[in-house]
């Protein structure tokens, strides 16, 4: 693929976990009827700021585990590095989810020294381990449904482009590619 | 203040329900007029910049609509109201996974061809017709959520 | 019965101005984009097709805005909600003014070069930036009309 | 101007006076505080028809005022004959609009024979020349609304479209012009 077009893959995927996840979130929330309780207290401003530091997060990701050779490796069908990879960079979001917000809500006291420096670091890595497996699991879930959506776009998309057919295409086409998308954009 | 913000926030709402709607429409409709004259190039031209907008315009309405939801004090999910903010976001989150299908089609589309061919004004229309068709009805539900 | 029909003509109200204003931002995108391409083609057969659907779309805005006008029992021109709403009524009479005049000269682009060349790209540039921006401000006065 | 121009011309003008005499009429109703009390009352159904039946009427008299020669005759710079055209068109549009939903209103009576016909024709052909001399005031201020848009756009629009210059490239180019235009709508 174009240089362009994984840019476009990456910028798309990575609003499309955020804005999965919060739908994905709100949904169930709203049914059970907890969410209508917690919302109002949650502030818009910081609703936003949130989103807004996830969205950074799972950019940072995506464009990580998107490499060149991964997105060709995933084009001709090869899923395990997608997976490896997609489930780590959704640790590693979760682990910086938990780990954000939580020093600067307490840079103040880690400035001024700590009362009980083993205690706080006993709760940061339990937390730490738990926010990094939360990720994992949410990275795993998303890969897959990135992939879901992979297969189905490749069966809609007419003129039948299978795996091997876009391998030798992507790479003989290569340098017209690039030369007539950066045209058009 | 929190008036203002409450203008702004529906404000950007609608906005990023113009930059979706509006940009589909207009996709489905230059692909249409041109699936009869033969080139897709515009159509094409047009899909692409149009999934860079969708998305950013998405995260807007997700973040202004969830605020939308706290500021407004939502009913229950067992009144009327809500079974039908719960039916909408039940189309929007599958909407959402319907887009990212089409959004990766349209980046293997550019990919693989250096100019989209005829053949691919089928899938256009297909594709932002629907996406069209959804948007519509996700109007009208939020329509009928913010006044009926 | 009276409930749906004010839904339906809040809905039209919204579906309007997709039209207008995603209709605009979508030409005035292109238009940028292409100015710097080189060609103009793409900007010029949106652009026609746009006034059309203008023209179709603003009389929509107009009858389902005085419908709405009338529904609500508007509150009378000296309070503040009244002084928001002649500003925006002063706005869309300069702003129906405007595109009459952009739609003459779009007509009379066409009309007089077979193709449109180059040269007309910083008029629909400036015109649809313009009606953009116009839109925005109209969109944000009707939030606040709305909600404020 | 090829053909496909004046109708987008005659559908513009016609949207543009019903919409501009909707505009015109509730701003200054609405700023002298009589709109509030009377809008209620209209209903949104019977205001829907009315600017439906409204735009019908417009439409027929722009279509009829803008005939190919007229428009030539303008673009050249000739303005009495659309000016005596555009105010005739009003005057039939304000008489149309009195006689339509009269004749709506009043049908049933004039089937099973009005009780006085000669009151009756007296007070409509008032109420005809009323509407009529409307009509013709609000036509010529149209009129002359369309002739300062089309003044404007012509200097709006590059490379100096200037008034003879269209004359005759609009005879030269005619057959060409039609073509690319109908090829690309």
């Amino acid at each position: 693929m174009a240089e362009a077009d994984r840019r476009l893959l990456v910028w798309t995927l990575a609003s499309f976990h955020v804005a999965g996840l919060t739908v994905g979130f709100v949904l169930p929330a709203y049914a059970s009827g907890g969410l209508s309780d917690v919302l109002p207290e949650f502030g818009t401003v910081l609703g936003f700021l949130g989103y807004a530091y996830l969205w950074v997060l799972s950019f940072l990701a995506t464009r990580w585990v998107l490499t060149d050779e991964v997105l060709e490796a995933t084009l001709v069908g090869a899923v395990r590095p997608v997976i490896l990879r997609g489930s780590a960079g959704g640790g590693l979001v979760g682990l910086a989810t938990l780990l954000g917000p939580l020093l600067l809500l307490t840079i103040q006291d880690l400035l001024s020294g700590p009362s009980n420096p083993a205690g706080i670091a006993l709760i940061l890595a339990i937390g730490s381990g738990i926010a990094t497996v939360v990720g994992l699991a949410f990275g795993l879930v998303f890969t897959l449904l990135d992939l879901t959506a992979v297969r189905i776009a490749g069966r809609a998309v007419p003129d039948g482009a299978g795996t091997e057919q876009t391998k030798t295409e992507a790479t003989v086409k290569s340098p017209a590619d690039s030369e007539s998308v950066g045209e058009r954009r | 203040m929190a008036e203002t913000l409450h203008v702004a926030v529906r404000t950007l709402h609608v906005l990023g329900m113009v930059v979706l709607l509006g940009g589909a429409g207009t996709v489905w409709y230059v692909a249409r007029r041109d699936g009869r004259g033969g080139g897709s190039d515009t159509a094409s031209s047009l899909a692409t910049g149009y999934e860079w907008a969708f998305w950013g315009a998405l995260g807007v309405m997700v973040v202004t609509g969830v605020g939308n939801l706290g500021a407004l004090g939502a009913p229950g999910p067992e009144t009327r109201w809500g079974t039908i903010l719960l039916v909408k976001l039940a189309l929007v989150a599958v909407f959402v996974l319907g887009s990212l299908v089409r959004t990766v089609a349209i980046a293997r589309i550019d990919a693989e061809e250096g100019r989209p061919g005829p053949a691919s004004v089928p899938f256009y229309r297909r594709a932002y017709g629907a996406t069209t068709a959804a948007l519509l009805v996700l109007v009208v539900l939020a329509e009928v959520l913010a006044h009926g």
